[in-house]
């Protein structure tokens, strides 16, 4: 009652439009993923991603953040790994204008000075693209609706779980096990590498595994249909990730500024590291390497953005992008059918940034005398959280299998899943189709109209 | 000599191609094309209002062989290209005269 | 004189943001209605976006401005339709640095702290995204021309004309008749329901009416040629949507954080409202419905992101996406050609958005306790805004009609309005083709050179 | 010490978002560039640009940011060329976090009140879009590697140069010669007009020369392959461009308004101006002439956005649009191969921006009864930009030249530079050809294994 | 049996397609093409250089029949394309042996 | 009646069309294809995996010509598609019956 809550315009213009930063990544993703899909089936694969926003946009508001940043389910004081659904129900307390004392909901909000709403609608972004992240590794073969409910149960039960444990003072936080390990010492996360990039990158694996691979796989040739769409989702989701990490500081000052400049110079770093890697291997640097670059050095330096210098990011970036291009080779080797590498990318990614934070953070990494703490901590927290995503991504999957179903048919897959699960199709390029039946005959314009009666 | 024309389902082009090339056949003209038959088309919606698509997609292969060939080429391309579905195609052939190979200017079966 | 006027830098940074953010909404427009068109259309539709930031831009400064928030141009102190155009003639009075007492003209800003030119700057950008909604119903068949012309003529008599009633100061304000009906109650157009929706949605009507049917419309298949386009529009739609709906707030604020969320959270219920009708209606859930949904839920929050709840948004979005999949066949049924569904989406979702306030608008809705009278000056404001644009986009179109003309010839609509009336096509995707004369020969790279000399 | 350094959040917060925008920009460009091209050229269009962001992404933390603003390198107190690359070598004395009492390192920041990181990342973005700038004038045929090296060394000697004299208190800032010409007369370049654009254009032109045309120029037809992905990248590029221009203002206030508003204005009026010259020259208005006449017009405000009145942008931009309009011809009759016209956008519209500030500036301009000092010494600067970057970027170029060589071989170039220098093809749109080896066999998914174990 | 080919103007397909099925035609092979001939094409126009487009968009019709009614088929064709404008097309007829449906193996008149 | 068919180099059609109308050819059809045969196709790569591209583009044009003419016309071709390089393509004359106009109606040498 007696402590001030005064509202910093300042800092909550940077939410506001790191929030609008970050949702834009969803839509970057499905450009992203879409370009790279055979053109058949790029409509699908860009509807998981917007589907995720669907999902995951209503299922925040009602439970969602109060799963995350709540009270421990199973009790007060317990490191706990689910908050409580029903505390901020709703937004029930979050809202401005409900407490005239405090007309911002200040006082619960987890950022000082930015009203408690801007976090929420902050933070729903995250839960909404982590999902979409998924999609990756199951292109071209999933039913459309096995896909919402799965978006639906895994954000609720895997998402918000994680972001309890590592954000929402849960298990994996500051006050958890890991964190009282070492003196001084609690993990580093500073903006999703766990949460986000390790726990999509798992849960792709695990249905990769369950749904089993394309038709075809290892045998067709199954090229990006589009690089010029490729290009265009690694351009939006550099920009986005700029609210992702720097917006992650909770503030608009000199920590966003350096996890801003680490973000930019750790993803021109790991672009080069993917290039060179490709020159050496296969002779050419292509530009599906350096998109697959860029987004490899997002997300390895999003756990670091906050703790790194600029040269040690450099670094990380290098060694990000070079990891990551041999990694998209292993599912050939290992035979899984990861499609678009969500593996290779953000598991790998997310466990190199998670991992190299304890060598290079300026204040307790191995190399710049913090001794072994911070790596050990790090390497556990990341292990934690490949159990808890693998496990419970296991028995969602599963039980989805053996009721709803993951797979269209052999036959729809093979027509194209754009046309047999959505009933179109993404281009119609040649100006003389129209008109004359080569793309089809207006059958039925008028024919439902009753159900608008 | 003889040009063989088949137009065939589209994925069944990779199939046909390795048994034509078993056969001996050393090339193959290849394009794009939508048929028309008894087979059916799909329906596409956009905002509400539905559309048929009528001409599917298909492959033409055209293979320029010597006479004596054509009919065993002709067996090859329906044995591979057959999945025994309404749709699967026709194959045909058409008397020809004066094959010339660009490059060399060589005729007939030597320019093949 | 003895007011203090102090610069608030983050609600300044954050309409700076939202100024740009929803500029880039015009462009975004432009590929979320090209890649609905023709493949032979796609570059006139999207010159429809781009001359209406072109012919609007210069307007705005020069007269838009004072027109919306000048004083009634027929006598200070009526509830007019108008502004005077010569108040703030070129901005005058609104510059920074020409009061060296109040050196960003504060005094005259319409938002506290935040310089006069900023909010120039904002209200500019609606004005552009507005004519360029309207271009959606007549696409594929006018000539650019008198689409340039229309739209120099239509933002002066009745965008600007809306704005001043319902923004400054005049007839649907709060000041106005509708204004003082009900104690309490103001009519509620949190960022642009009838000003901008509405408008646009009955002005798109009357245009397809007036202009009349593509050549071909009911039979032949006019099916969208690039859903990738669309998708990207619909994404770039959604994020420059913050800064309308969050930018109107006016500051980086609570209301701001509650408009961002509820902005969000209304678009995922729409396009999950729209898929759904689609799934029972047609059988698939499509891309296009998902982008046709996304910008339902869009226009229909738009009014009432201010003064709704998260859940009430979340119903808000849902009717309106449910409401908008069923409109946009109206077209088929009446026969009129509304080509890309700016009533289906725009007027039906404004409406939509504008008369539920009166049910769920928290402080006094209806659903809430507030009994009916915001329900009735909704209705009602909508009416005036309906006949107002309806009137007048009339008069504008016939007498266009009867100078200029409206269409394209019948062959050169046939042959594409690319290529007859912007002497383009939009695509040459085959790599073989240049150089062979498939596309083209360079006839006369050089012959026009006499006109630079 | 007895300086208060007080971090100002609002400012901050723009300062931020106006570094994502630029960032933004270089995808953007790439965009507007790659539609341009042939289809078989637009992925090493699109590589140029983000080889450029990965290259000078690197550098510019190490030595750049020290070279642009550090102390003269040849001795203190003279106007000097370079500033000293290892005073603020690996940003030493920018970061945040490092002295306790100045916690942002404010005291050794370029603006007042935002953290020197957050300046360092913001003018990181503008050294990386002016190397891409230049690579729309060499298209089609030059090696990837070349690029790479160029684009490092250019950077280092001919960008940080300029931008130290024009910007880091060198030979043409106002403390300059030409700063001391005039009474109360300093050079005026708001946000790069010599520094990015001249630079860039004259780069663009010796490097054209240098490297010569492409194979078939001014025979072959060269028409842009995709006009969509020109508009997105113009889209694009006026988004990004409002962080270039308004954040150029170092601060959320009334000029950063104004710059916002006046890079509008001046950019609608210049794409009304070159659709009115194609319209009088070849009888269409096209879609390609709007997408450059915004890119001309926003070339032109650039310096100019601070010191105009919007109706003086308004002027300025239609004689930019209509003057680079014409330009673009040039090639043709000159006969280089400036094949994206940088030379008749970037480097024209950058003297037209440059040198009409003498003009219409509202202060000094000569039409705005301040002289002729402004004009003479914008002519001055601009003449010392040209000479210093055509200079350098020959010696640059020729030793390039001899050394790696700058072309593919014409075999290479005929076939197309995507697939021979890069191993790849942009689009595989049909929708049948995946599997049915149209496309291609999947030869060697495993082969490289080795290379990862 | 006969091949008869048709080059015709694209907008020209649907109506050709419905006045070959009422005649009887079962099935075509439809692809699209350039043709270049009296016609004239149109000019564009990029950054002030100008391009004359002289292929024009065509599609081209394959229709294997029975000999005795390639004459037929060949006049529904031709009534059914005319606008009577430069450009409408040709029509014309090749002597074709073998014809085999590859569903089936069919041979002759009955693989139609 | 001859229908020459020729299947060439893309980047030579614009050479060939040229040599046809210097020879007086007034009209021809062109279309896309790929082509197999000698030549070798290119490798591509996506994230480290090959693929071999097998066809390559060609170009194939159809021309209808007096019977008497075909030869030279062959023989136009065959010299203005000829690189000397592989894969530089194909020529071949069919027999054809019933040339018609559509425009006009207009049947055999005067359809053309
Ligand atoms: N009379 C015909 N002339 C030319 N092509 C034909 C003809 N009939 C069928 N076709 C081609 O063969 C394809 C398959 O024919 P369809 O009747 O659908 O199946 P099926 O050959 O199995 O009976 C068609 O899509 C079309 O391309
Ligand atoms: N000699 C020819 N061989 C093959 N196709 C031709 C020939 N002449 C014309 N065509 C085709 O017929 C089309 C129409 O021919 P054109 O001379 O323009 O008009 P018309 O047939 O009405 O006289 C051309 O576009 C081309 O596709
Ligand atoms: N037997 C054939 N039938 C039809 N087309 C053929 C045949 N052989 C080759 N072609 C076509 O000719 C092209 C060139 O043939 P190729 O063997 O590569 O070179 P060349 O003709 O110089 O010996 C091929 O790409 C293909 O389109």
């Amino acid at each position: 009652m007696d402590e001030v809550l005064e509202l910093a315009p300042g800092d909550t213009a940077w939410l506001l439009v790191s929030a609008s930063l970050v949702l834009l990544m969803t839509p970057g993703l499905a450009f992203f993923y879409g370009g790279m899909t055979r053109s058949k089936s790029v409509l699908n694969m860009m509807m998981m991603s917007f589907g995720a926003i669907g999902v995951v946009g209503v299922v925040y508001v009602l439970w969602g953040y109060s799963m995350s940043f709540g009270t421990d389910a199973f009790g007060e004081g317990t490191a706990g790994i689910w908050g409580d659904p029903f505390e901020f129900w709703a937004l029930n307390g979050l809202l401005p204008g409900t407490d005239e004392a405090d007309p911002y909901a200040l006082s619960n909000s987890l950022l000082t000075g930015i009203p408690a709403i801007v976090v929420v609608g902050f933070q729903m972004t995250f839960a909404i693209i982590t999902v979409a992240l998924i999609s990756g590794s199951i292109a071209d073969r999933v039913k459309f609706s096995t896909w919402l409910v799965f978006t639906g149960a895994w954000v609720s039960l895997v998402y918000f779980g994680l972001a309890h444990m590592v954000w929402g003072g849960g298990l994996l936080s500051g006050d958890g096990p890991f964190g009282s390990m070492f003196t001084d010492i609690a993990p580093i996360d500073f903006a999703g590498g766990t949460v986000v990039h390790i726990n999509a990158g798992v849960a792709g694996l695990v249905l990769a595994l369950i749904i089993g691979k394309r038709r075809g796989f290892g045998k067709e040739p199954m090229r990006p249909h589009n690089l010029t769409l490729v290009m265009l989702g690694a351009g939006l989701l550099w920009f986005g990730w700029f609210g992702f990490n720097a917006g992650s500081a909770g503030a608009a000052d000199g920590l966003a500024g350096l996890a801003w400049v680490n973000t930019t110079v750790a993803t021109a770093a790991a672009m080069i590291g993917w290039l060179i890697v490709e020159r050496l291997r296969d002779g050419h640097a292509t530009s599906l390497g350096a998109a697959s670059g860029v987004v490899a050095g997002l997300v390895a330096i999003t756990p670091a953005a906050g703790a790194l210098s600029p040269v040690g990011s450099i670094f990380l970036g290098l060694i990000a992008g070079a990891l990551c291009a041999l990694a998209v080779s292993l599912k050939f080797k290992l035979g899984y059918d990861d499609s678009l590498d969500v593996v290779g990318v953000h598991l790998v990614g997310g466990l190199v940034g998670t991992v190299l934070i304890g060598l290079f953070a300026t204040e307790t990494g191995l190399f710049y005398g913090g001794g072994i703490g911070q790596l050990v901590v790090q390497i556990l927290v990341a292990l934690v959280a490949i159990v808890f995503s693998g496990v419970l991504t296991l028995i969602i999957g599963l039980i989805l299998k053996v009721t709803m179903g993951w797979r269209v048919t052999a036959d729809d897959e093979v027509e194209g899943i754009d046309i047999t699960q959505h009933g179109e199709s993404a281009y119609d390029l040649d100006p003389t189709a129209s008109g004359s039946g080569a793309s089809g005959v207006l059958a039925n314009a008028t024919k439902k109209q009753g159900a608008q009666a | 000599m003889k040009l063989v024309t088949a137009v065939i389902k589209p994925f069944k082009l990779d199939e046909v191609r390795a048994a034509l090339l078993a056969f001996g056949v050393q090339g193959m003209t290849v394009s794009e094309s939508s048929g028309y038959g008894r087979q059916r088309g799909h329906t596409e919606v956009y905002r509400g209002a539905e559309y048929t698509v009528e001409l599917l997609p298909k492959i033409r292969i055209e293979i320029l062989v010597d006479a004596e060939d054509a009919d065993d080429v002709i067996d090859v391309i329906v044995r591979a290209a057959r999945t025994g579905k309404i749709g699967d195609g026709k194959v045909w052939a058409v008397p020809v005269e004066n094959v010339v190979r660009v490059r060399t200017g060589e005729r007939g079966p030597e320019a093949l």
